[in-house]
């Protein structure tokens, strides 16, 4: 740790980044309406002076050092609150991958906005978030994060309602704000225990702490983060927030804003007492889950993808309290490409419909999958990219996302230990994301891209500007641009020589059968229904179906085959086979039923019978609220007292 | 206490005798009529027999009136208005309860009246009382903003709020400070054994005879009287609050609003027109002033206090009649925009030139 | 007799509050809240507090109490029914609120007041104007600066100077 | 019992069943009324401690406490109005915009 002077340093670099998005948010103020078409332009050339710029800084000296540097904001009672930088290859990452996001954003943003109304203030706004972002990704100090924590969150309120006029637009804006202002409450709550018992606010003074309250201050911290990357029980947000505009969905909700949550927590992991990571293992592996689950049953494509974006923000959450902080941390940084690059896709084919229909009369919900179809071959360049970032989603080898999943499942498999322990259960909730999140992607892509075509109508590729961006982010799923330190570059080669340990190519190679098996299922499952029924939920018909098929299939042609070689003798057991047959298919179907069904069903009864106990003390109302306030208030002061 | 209660009650229940008259005859010879004239001597005890017919009248309840709060509004009416009266001084040796901040309770006393109002109104369940009700309580609140501020102008003169001492202040009973005429002591005038109406307030300070302008439109409104009547307009709102009312319980609302008027007339001559002292100045030998206040102690030093307090008083209230019967009823919109728009700046500009006068003169 | 005035105010703030929380007329609830707030007036004037007194009468009784009130008759459409209300959590209010009660008393050690000489003297009101002047004219200032937001903020929220069309 | 502690429980009664109010009544007029009561509780022990004291503090700190009570019901009430002239209701629970139909 160093620390150095201001101006020998990257530290002006530093400011500098931080100020051009502040500067391009200022810039809407002074652009008029009539001169609309500069607001573009300015601020995309100031986020690419901006993404040079942060180049300079991440390239500039040894990349592992941590850097510091601080002045005193202010004092109170004798303890000083500073304001400053910290940059460390966490932050030095994380500072690449929001410029280039961004910056991509802006330039794919030109395209898609064209033609929309609130131009200028649609750009001073990314540029006020981007600004937000850096700005929390480079502090210091925890009450500093907490200002841009909040910053990121009102400049996501402003641009998930951008498009106020629709009154779902704006209650998807409020309800995201509301919400993060839940976990803003508990972000704010552990701050406060901070500085009580640990008399600095400091991100590098924090781990040296060791006090009772140390939990305390975890779980209220960490409910900050439940809300900011819409974990379990504070996620419904997110698939509400696709309500915005798609390049805003690509930056905020899958690649910058919902990671700073699993940004902060990698930033003050070494607080965490244990207590604090089973609640974080937990709490992510049930998000994983449910979100890898909900993507299976949504239609439009916005909501798959932001279902898919709340599991794979669960699966690094679940990284991070189960001992795997590293993968979970270049988990984050390939996310954000591939799921970017994703959402700009899905903007590319939105984009796309929505010009073909321009003209026709029949109004057609162009997000919809059910909608959608036969899209190969109209959009090669965005199918390419689709294809590409989807395998890196599903974690195909070759693809970033198959590096960073294997880390963390190798880890985990470390952690989990051979005995049998609660923590086995929380690696098969990894395990049932690892075999889930194919079979989605599958869905997704066999619905927009195979079939045939929905609509008889003029659908062109979108133009240059927007499919550069996409090419550029598909580019890094598929290369191992965001693995920029060197442990990173570590793991890349020990993705070719499985050296690190016994279990690792086993692991490899169990997760690329997993893999195998989601892809042959969703084959299967997704080819033979026609493209437009309804599906409710996913079941485990499929395999049951598959079953069936093939015995009966094998079953009738040896009965065939017997029945040309002697009737007479083996009739009888022929037909005994076939009763044999029927009967096992009874029982199958029964089995089928009762079993399969009444598990499943029980399972979804549970669940919501849980969700409603724990519903009704949230019931909205605010006097109850103020009743339990009260409440804790009153045990509060006994504990205290007594 | 209770020798207040014994002059107070009997003065009121007179004075409204009179005042009703007085109210009949002075709008008939403003309109050029006789007015009463049947009972008794020239219509004398006229207002005797109408009260005399008021209690008689049977004591009516409406059915779908919220009965326990229609009984007690009037009473919530009148109490506090003649709480009021509790804290005048009446004369230099006679202040029932005497307390440093009484002009300060006078204020809190009036704005109380808006609640029986409002009780009145809302337990009449009746859309005309409920209209009078919104009404009365509209404007009793907004001008109590410049009633406010007038008073204030006096207290930044008198430095005190307590009555008395405010009274002492304006006449030759005036002990550790000294009079000086309009308050201007570069003159040398020294009024302090002159006085009679050159000490009065209003005089030992003129821009306060503004202020008492200003004073006099809030109190009528206050006590919403004519042009202010709105609450009970007659010709729109039948008789606004008191639409449901009749009889006894009627009387002692028309008891309360009497009264009303006697306590801000009360209040303003105590503020600005020399409370209980004499009106004649003393000059030279020729000392007036002294004859007509009676030496402190003797029986006439009450007398003469009393005397010239009530007689000023009962001016002012004629000034209030001769108002009424003069100006006509203005519309809600002019009343607020008057008070809001007029009476509060020009009263805030009034109490700056006062503090200014008071500090550098 | 003052003892005797002190405890009179004292049961009847007791009963009017008794009112509100069995009452459930709100009307009933904001005439019982004004005999509440009156005798708390009358025995703040029984504690040497006679210009807290006026002014709980003045601010409170002529000025909050009319507003709650005109409040009560604005959300009630003029001369309907009477407004009455539900109530809820009864269970959990009453053991939280006797909780909180019990709580406080049991931390509570007894005490008796002593009038200290100083506090009967006679002019209340220049010692506190002085004081607001002197030792607390930063709050003062600043106070008048709320009220003054307060009365254009509530001024403003109440208008209705736009047509809204959210709907 | 001396009359502080008379007083004293009186103003322990008072903030209780203001949060009591606060609590139970289904109606954001009488949730202002119960605020109401908390702050007069406050008031009441203020007046009562300065009672013994040689200055006037505790005078004083009621009497910002009654201004920002003022402002406090004046925004309030003024709030609760503009509701009402929205959503046709002064119940706080049926203002549930946001909240998720099931």
């Amino acid at each position: 740790m160093t620390e150095t002077s201001f101006l020998s340093s990257p530290f002006l670099l530093a400011l500098i980044t931080l100020s051009l998005p502040l500067l391009s948010a200022c810039l809407g103020f002074f652009i008029k309406e009539k001169v609309a078409w500069l607001s573009p332009l300015l601020s995309s050339l100031l986020m690419l002076i901006t993404f040079i710029i942060s180049l300079m800084v991440i390239f500039q000296g040894d990349l592992n050092t941590v850097r510091i540097f601080t002045i005193d904001w202010f004092t109170l009672d004798n303890r000083t609150v500073t304001i400053g930088f910290l940059l460390d290859p966490i932050s030095l990452s994380m500072i690449g991958v929001v410029t280039l996001i961004s910056l991509l954003v802006h330039l794919y943003s030109i395209g898609y906005m064209t033609d929309h109304k609130g131009l200028v203030r649609y750009f001073s706004q990314l540029g006020l978030f981007t600004f937000a972002m850096l700005g929390l990704v480079m502090s210091s100090n925890l009450l500093l994060t907490f200002c841009f924590w909040d910053l990121v969150g009102f400049s996501s309120y402003r641009l998930i309602g951008h498009w106020y006029e629709k009154p779902k637009a704006a209650h998807a804006a409020t309800k995201a704000f509301i919400i993060n202002k839940v976990g803003d409450l508990g972000f704010l709550i552990g701050l406060m225990i901070f500085w009580s018992i640990a008399e600095s606010l400091e991100i590098t003074s924090l781990t040296q702490i060791n006090s009772p309250w140390l939990t305390a201050a975890g779980i209220c911290i960490f409910i900050g983060v439940l809300a900011k990357s819409a974990q379990f029980p504070l996620f419904n947000w997110l698939p509400d927030a696709m309500e915005g505009p798609t390049p805003v969905s690509a930056l905020i909700h899958a690649a910058t804003m919902v990671a700073a949550g699993v940004f902060l927590l990698i930033r003050i992991e070494p607080v965490f007492t244990p207590e604090c990571l089973v609640l974080i293992s937990i709490v992510g592996a049930s998000t994983t889950v449910i979100g890898a689950w909900g993507a299976l049953v949504q239609f439009d494509i916005k909501r798959i993808l932001a279902y898919s974006t709340i599991s794979q923000l669960g699966f690094m959450i679940m990284a991070i309290g189960s001992g795997a902080a590293e993968g979970g941390f270049l988990h984050l940084l390939h996310h954000a490409f591939f799921k970017a690059g994703l959402f700009l896709g899905a903007g590319s084919i939105i984009h796309a419909m929505h010009q073909a229909n321009l003209t026709s009369t029949n109004e057609i919900d162009v997000q919809d999958i059910r909608n959608l179809g036969g899209l190969r071959k109209k959009m090669p360049i965005t199918f390419i990219v689709f294809i590409i970032c989807a395998g890196a989603l599903a974690g195909l080898p070759f693809t970033t996302g198959f590096l960073s999943k294997e880390l963390i499942l190798s880890d985990m498999t470390v952690w989990a230990g051979s005995a049998f322990s609660w923590r086995w259960l929380i690696l098969s909730g990894a395990w049932l994301t690892i075999f889930l999140t194919p079979l989605y992607t599958f869905r997704l892509i066999w619905f927009v891209f195979f079939g045939n075509p929905k609509q008889e109508n003029n659908l062109v590729e979108v133009p240059v500007i927007m499919r550069v961006p996409v090419l550029i982010l598909a580019l890094g799923a598929i290369t191992f641009l965001p693995a920029s330190s060197s442990w990173q570059f570590a793991s890349i080669i020990s993705l070719v020589l499985p050296v690190a340990n016994n279990t690792h190519g086993l692991i490899s190679i169990l997760s690329l059968v997993t893999i195998l098996i989601a892809l042959l299922v969703g084959f299967y499952r997704f080819r033979a229904k026609a493209l437009n029924t309804l599906q409710s939920a996913f079941g485990p018909y499929a395999f049951l179906d598959l079953l069936n098929s093939y015995v009966i299939r094998f079953t009738f042609f040896l009965s065939s085959l017997a029945l040309t070689f002697d009737k007479k003798w083996i009739d009888k057991f022929i037909h005994g086979l076939a009763y044999f047959q029927v009967a096992v298919a009874h029982m199958v179907s029964w089995a089928d039923s009762r079993i399969v069904d009444r598990a499943v069903n029980g399972v979804s009864y549970s669940a919501h019978g849980f969700g409603g106990l724990t519903r009704s003390l949230v019931n909205g109302k605010i006097q109850s609220y103020l009743l339990w306030a009260v409440a804790g208030l009153v045990i509060f002061i006994v504990w205290i007292l007594y | 206490m209770i020798s207040t209660l014994f002059f107070i009650l009997p003065l009121l229940l007179f004075y409204t005798v009179i005042v009703v008259y007085a109210e009949r005859k002075i709008s008939a010879f403003m309109q050029d009529r006789l007015g009463p004239m049947e009972v008794g001597y020239y219509g004398l005890l006229q207002t005797v027999a109408d009260l005399l017919k008021l209690i008689q009248k049977e004591d009516i309840l409406p059915a779908a009136a919220d009965k326990k709060l229609f009984k007690i509004a009037p009473l919530l009416i009148f109490v506090p208005i003649f709480l009021g009266f509790s804290v005048l001084p009446l004369s230099p040796a006679w202040q029932s309860s005497p307390f440093s901040s009484a002009l300060f309770f006078l204020l809190a006393v009036i704005s109380l009246d808006v609640i029986g109002i409002i009780v009145a109104g809302w337990a009449s369940n009746n859309k005309y009382s409920m209209l009078g009700t919104v009404r009365s309580a509209a404007q009793i609140i907004s001008y109590e903003i410049p009633l406010g501020l007038s008073v204030l102008c006096v207290c930044v003169l008198s430095q005190s709020l307590d009555l008395q001492e405010i009274s002492v202040q304006q006449g030759i009973l005036v002990k550790d400070q000294a009079n000086h005429l309009f308050g201007i002591s570069a003159w040398g005038v020294d009024t302090t054994l002159t006085g009679g109406f050159i000490t009065w307030n209003v005089f030992r300070m003129p821009v306060l005879f503004f202020v008492w302008i200003i004073f006099f439109i809030a109190s009528l409104a206050e006590s919403n009287r004519a042009p202010f009547d709105l609450p009970e307009a007659e010709s729109e709102l039948v008789a606004g609050f008191q639409t449901e009312y009749s009889g006894s319980r009627w009387a002692i609302i028309m008891l309360a609003e009497y009264a009303m008027m006697l306590l801000v007339s009360f209040i303003g001559v105590i503020l600005f027109w020399g409370s209980w002292n004499t009106p004649l100045p003393n000059m030279g030998s020729f000392t007036l002033a002294d004859w007509t206040t009676g030496s402190p102690g003797s029986i006439s030093f009450q007398v003469w206090g009393i005397f010239w307090l009530v007689s000023k008083t009962l001016f002012t209230v004629a000034l209030q009649i001769w108002v009424r019967w003069t100006y006509p009823r203005t519309r809600l919109d002019q009343l607020t925009s008057l008070s809001w728009k007029f009476l509060t700046p020009v009263a805030l500009l009034l109490l700056i030139i006062c503090s200014l006068w008071k500090l550098l003169l | 007799m003052q003892e005797f005035v002190l405890y009179l105010f004292i049961v009847a703030s007791v009963v009017s509050i008794l009112i509100i929380i069995l009452n459930r007329n709100v009307f009933y609830a904001a005439l019982a809240l004004l005999v509440c707030l009156i005798s708390l007036a009358g025995i703040y004037a029984l504690l040497n507090a006679e210009f807290l007194a006026i002014t709980q009468l003045l601010i409170y009784v002529g000025g909050v109490m009319v507003l709650i009130i005109f409040g009560i008759m604005l959300t009630n459409r003029i001369s309907g029914k009477p407004l009455y209300v539900k109530s809820q959590n009864w269970i959990a209010g009453i053991s939280i609120s006797v909780g909180l009660c019990a709580m406080i008393v049991y931390a509570y050690t007894p005490m008796t007041l002593q009038t200290s000489s100083a506090n009967t003297a006679e002019n209340h009101i220049q010692q506190i104007g002085k004081e607001l002047m002197s030792t607390y004219a930063a709050p003062f200032e600043l106070s008048g600066i709320l009220l003054l937001v307060c009365l254009v903020g509530a001024a403003l929220t109440a208008s209705s100077f736009k047509k809204n069309t959210h709907g | 019992m001396a009359k502080s502690d008379i007083l004293f429980y009186l103003a322990t009664f008072l903030f209780c069943s203001g949060l009591l109010i606060t609590f139970t009544k289904q109606n954001a007029i009488m949730i202002l009324v119960g605020i109401e009561l908390m702050l007069n509780a406050a008031n009441l022990n203020l007046v009562v401690f300065n009672y013994q004291k040689q200055n006037l503090d505790g005078q004083l700190f009621a009497l910002f406490i009654i201004l920002v009570a003022v402002c406090e019901a004046a925004v309030g009430i003024a709030i609760i109005l503009k509701t009402y002239h929205f959503y046709h209701t002064s119940v706080p629970d049926q203002i549930n915009e946001l909240k998720e139909k099931f």
